[in-house]
């Protein structure tokens, strides 16, 4: 049977997923030569105070279980091949949400002789969260906004067609 | 014992290997000694209990403009008693950057040696462990960061930096 | 002799649940470690070339970022070296604020510190519970300089705000909440059954080792070694306002906790004595753009240790070459020689015990005579060492 | 007691079986984390998170590592949830007749439970992640330590009501005193057996996150840990009910299945998020040392009295 995605029986599928993936973004964290000021921020919005649990977003320890790759710090040369290593081990759909400036220009060490500059230039970042570091509050606003172009179906339609293979 | 007496005290220890004595500051004394009087310095401090050992600093004296005097890397070993800062100084030229390990007296001061070692090319012979401690395993060997006459990288000059490694 | 099995433990650079990656190797002869080794780099951005080519206050931006937890510390030992570089002297009021900004820091990086060695030990209501506290002190630290992490309340000459009479009660009532919390953490930590079975007797240092080692900060302090620079070597308004020093004999992971909870204890009363008398005046002081050629060494006591700067200025604007000597490094060299002897199985407690700056396990490799190299995970190593000893 | 007997058909797909046991395991596993964060002051998912979670998993790509044995990598998941399902047939689920009962089906369902965990170390040894290998020997050495205790502790009740049939207990256990009471030993050994059994903490060492990043199911995405995370919930479920039938005066209606079940979950939170992760060789000693001997001695006292 032709497979179309406009069929109707495909477009509530299609919404089921995308409520799915909106309410259960698992996330993992990797520092790639951050100050680990942006972490223990990132740290934070799981305790009781922010507790990003309600949004369903959970800390996963294993790439392969995650959704979200939450990177911080400029990526030194020595992390640099880690990072890429466990973008390409998490499954499709992936988003990438870089916390600090550090992540996002190379913040306060931009010239020093190990960094190789910002996230984006290693793994395709969705999401830029500014700040030295940035408070929890905007931590969580940058995961939320994720979850809206999602909603938008933007980022999942891609995602979807070169996910799917043998 | 104040600190005047724990002055008196280091500078008579090292008395027999000391070249030069000089009080920078109040609490501070640096002492000049030979390269290969550093391990007998640092014995008798240790054997006398006179403080621990606290840090070891690489400085780089690029040769002078006309070139004439050779450049030399100097080290200086920071011994901490109360509020007295002891630094036991010794330099050595470019053309054979050689100080003689003090792990087996200080077990602990091979992660410091590892970093003088890569930041600056001081060869030790005698220390445990050589591999890198801070730098990347991709980074260029003879490329010393910390010396003068390295001026940071672009990406394309690492190749050239590659090519005219010692 | 027997047959010389070298068998390296790489606990490689990424950690699920923690902030840093590092990279440790024990070499082992059966259980017993024989040899540690540790590879750090994976945060390493050149920071002190960086320094090279930056004016005096860029730096003081720059090594504020050396250290998310302690940075206040770094910016007040380069600001201290500076100013005696230039000769002058911060106002008393600023010394005054720039060590209560030390002591809520170090209450901070305490609490940070037991939310995650609790956790590391698979305790995370602990954790939870401490990190909610922690908020109260965060909160205390943003109303004070408007930035929970990274406050950078240091100027080259002093301080960039004051601290009113609201400031003055928040933090009071906040330090009550605080130490009744405290009180019960420090029940806790001494009387829980399963996590005294993770602390006690574990990765004990004797005072000598920790001398010849020369451990710094809680760690030392745990084996008895009266070390602390604000007490050995008063800076800032610490001569004002005397510290009493927290030590305990046994000198093992227990005792490392213990002590960090009473100096929380320490900090508090700390903190109120300067409030009540933080004398007046101004803030800052004049300094010039160019600073006097000359070199200087400045020791500050951050929550892990003793934080060594040495600077050197060629009369430029530019410092000429800045050294700094975190207090992991020296715990880790440490740490490393006291694995050495210790059952690999207790491995991840003693990591965590000296509250590193990076912790972090994942790979291992077997490397056994005749055969090929298999590589086993840092637990599977646990494994290993839980396996034997049950034959035993 | 209403007999209330279905169509087959309807038992094993809609109510005691399939559907409502899915429902069922995930509403449990809801309550579960909702109180664990709860009672670390957070404000814990909302109710609809695990079906979010369970749904988002199956629309994930699902990555077959390599060296892998490919049909045993796809087989093992759906192994684990269908004897988790199978062992719901036996079990009161929801105060209601089971669909099937014979004799001995006590040692079949315990049996059907133990696969699961098979499944799970299986899982583990098959992919070549030495994290996931780390994973599954754990869960197989705690296999072997909290097994013994907890099969002795429920054949506590068994003898008392000498019969190995779980609805014949659950009738004697509706007449007679609460177990809980007469035998109290052998219901803590069962209750903390269930939590080694479901690897809550402290017996959490087989997917200790901050050791060995997610133990078995490290390999594991999309579909396979989807289906996984569906047999622990079901597994959940049918602990709860073995354990709250045996000790806690039977189940008859859906109401009492209900409260009683709940209620052991409550306690089941508490203690789970009052201590700390133990290692596995304090766990396999506190199992053997502890556990093993508490089981016999209740043994004997019920030998004695009867």
């Amino acid at each position: 049977m032709e497979f179309s995605p406009d069929t109707p029986w495909q477009k509530v599928l299609d919404s089921v997923r995308r409520w799915a993936r909106i309410n259960s973004p698992w996330a993992i964290h990797y520092n790639s030569g951050s100050c680990n000021g942006c972490d223990i921020e990132i740290l934070a919005t799981l305790t009781p105070r922010y507790d990003l649990e309600r949004f369903g977003v959970k800390l996963q320890g294993s790439p392969r279980h995650a959704d979200i790759l939450i990177c911080t710090g400029p990526v030194t040369r020595q992390s640099r091949e880690r990072l890429l290593r466990i973008y390409e081990q998490m499954p499709d759909p992936k988003f990438v949400v870089a916390v600090g400036s550090c992540g996002l220009s190379g913040g306060a060490f931009r010239g020093c002789y190990n960094i190789v500059g910002d996230i984006s230039e290693v793994v395709p970042v969705d999401v830029f969260i500014p700040g030295c570091p940035p408070r929890p509050e905007a931590i969580i606003f940058g995961v939320v906004k994720l979850l809206e172009s999602l909603k938008k179906g933007k980022a999942e339609v891609a995602a979807f067609s070169e996910g799917v293979h043998a | 014992m104040d600190s005047e007496g724990l002055i008196q005290t280091a500078v008579e220890l090292l008395a027999p290997w000391t070249l030069k004595v000089n009080r920078p500051e109040e609490n501070r004394v640096d002492v000049f000694v030979a390269p290969d009087h550093l391990k007998d310095a640092v014995k008798a401090i240790v054997r006398a209990q006179w403080g621990y050992f606290s840090a070891l600093t690489g400085l780089d004296q690029p040769p002078a403009e006309e070139g004439a005097t050779e450049g030399t890397i100097e080290a200086l070993y920071h011994f901490c008693r109360g509020p007295v800062v002891l630094s036991i100084r010794t330099s050595v030229p470019y053309s054979n950057p050689v100080i003689e390990s003090i792990c087996d007296v200080i077990p602990s001061a091979t992660l410091y040696e590892r970093e003088l070692m890569e930041m600056f090319g001081v060869v030790i012979p005698g220390t445990p462990s050589t591999d890198r401690l801070l730098l990347a395993d991709d980074w260029p060997e003879g490329v010393y960061p910390l010396r003068k006459s390295f001026t940071g990288f672009g990406e394309q000059k690492l190749e050239e930096a590659d090519g005219n490694a010692a | 002799m027997e047959t010389q099995r070298k068998f390296i433990v790489p606990i490689g650079p990424q950690h699920p649940a923690l902030k840093e990656p590092g990279h440790f190797q024990f070499t082992v002869d059966g259980e017993i470690v024989t040899d540690a080794s540790v590879r750090l780099g994976y945060v390493h951005r050149g920071i002190e070339k960086g320094a090279e080519s930056r004016n005096w206050t860029q730096n003081l931006y720059l090594f504020e970022r050396i250290c998310g937890i302690c940075s206040h510390v770094h910016a007040t030992a380069l600001a201290i070296g500076v100013e005696r570089l230039a000769g002058v002297q911060a106002p008393p009021r600023a010394q005054a604020i720039r060590i209560l900004m030390a002591e809520l820091e170090r209450i901070h990086s305490h609490l940070l510190w037991l939310g995650v060695a609790a956790h590391e030990g698979g305790f995370d209501t602990l954790f939870m519970y401490s990190w909610r506290d922690r908020e109260i002190v965060m909160d205390l630290l943003e109303s004070l300089s408007g930035n929970r992490v990274n406050y950078s309340v240091n100027l080259i000459g002093g301080v960039k705000f004051d601290v009113e009479d609201k400031h003055r009660d928040a933090i009071l009532r906040g330090l009550d909440t605080l130490e009744e919390r405290t009180r019960h953490y420090l029940n806790v930590v001494t009387t829980d059954r399963t996590f005294l079975a993770r602390t006690r007797g574990v990765g004990t240092m004797s005072r000598e080792q920790a001398e010849l080692f020369g451990t710094v900060g809680p760690t030392a302090r745990a084996s008895g070694v009266a070390r602390d620079v604000r007490v050995d070597a008063p800076y800032e308004a610490y001569t004002q306002f005397p510290v009493n020093l927290v030590t305990d004999e046994r000198g093992d992971l227990m005792a490392r906790f213990v002590v960090r909870t009473k100096e929380l204890f320490e900090s508090y009363r700390l903190i109120r004595e300067i409030l009540d008398h933080l004398p007046a005046g101004e803030l800052t002081v004049r300094v010039p753009r160019k600073i006097p050629a000359g070199e200087t060494v400045s020791r500050v006591e951050a929550p892990r240790g003793e934080l060594f700067y040495f600077i050197k200025s060629n009369g430029g604007e530019k410092p000429e070459r800045i050294k700094v000597r975190t207090p992991s490094l020296c715990n880790w060299a440490s740490v490393m020689q006291v694995a050495v002897g210790h059952k690999l199985a207790d491995m991840p407690m003693i990591l965590s015990g000296i509250d590193p700056c990076f912790s972090c396990n994942d790979r291992m490799v077997l490397i056994d005579r005749g055969s090929s190299a298999q590589v086993w995970s840092w637990d599977e190593l646990r494994r290993y060492g839980i396996e034997y000893y049950k034959k035993l | 007691m209403n007999n209330l007997t279905v169509h087959p058909l309807i038992a094993l797909l809609l109510f005691p079986g399939g559907l409502f046991l899915l429902g069922g395991g995930l509403f449990y596993e809801w309550i579960d984390r909702k109180l664990v964060a709860r009672f670390q002051n957070r404000l814990g998912p909302r109710w609809f998170q695990p079906l979010a979670d369970l749904v988002k998993l199956l629309a994930k790509e699902e990555i077959t590592p390599q060296g892998v044995n490919r049909a045993l990598f796809f087989m093992l998941p759906v192994i684990a949830l269908a004897s988790a399902l199978t062992s719901a047939l036996y079990v009161p689920i929801a105060g209601f007749v089971s669909a099937n009962s014979f004799r001995g089906d006590l040692i079949v369902t315990l049996y059907l439970l133990s696969v699961l965990t098979l499944c799970l170390g299986l899982a583990g040894a098959n992919t070549m992640n030495r994290f996931a290998l780390i994973g599954a020997t754990r869960t197989l050495t705690q296999l072997f330590s909290y097994e013994a205790p907890f099969l002795l502790a429920l054949l506590g009740p068994a003898i008392v009501t000498k019969s190995w049939q779980i609805m014949t207990i659950n009738y004697y256990a509706q007449q007679h005193l609460w177990m809980a009471i007469t035998q109290p030993i052998g219901f803590v050994v069962a209750l903390v057996g269930l939590m080694g059994k479901l690897e809550l903490p402290p017996f959490d060492a087989p997917e200790a996150e901050t050791e060995i990043v997610a133990g078995a199911m490290t390999e594991y995405s999309g579909r396979g840990l989807a289906l996984f995370h569906l047999g622990k919930n079901v597994e959940l479920l049918i602990g709860l009910t073995m354990v709250a039938a045996f000790y806690l005066g039977g189940l008859a209606n859906p109401l009492e299945f209900l409260a009683k079940t709940l209620g052991l979950l409550v306690l089941l939170t508490v203690l789970q998020s009052l201590f700390a992760r133990l290692r596995i060789d304090q766990t396999v000693g506190l199992w053997w040392r502890a556990g093993a001997l508490l089981a016999l001695l209740q043994l004997v006292v019920v030998f004695l009295l009867r």
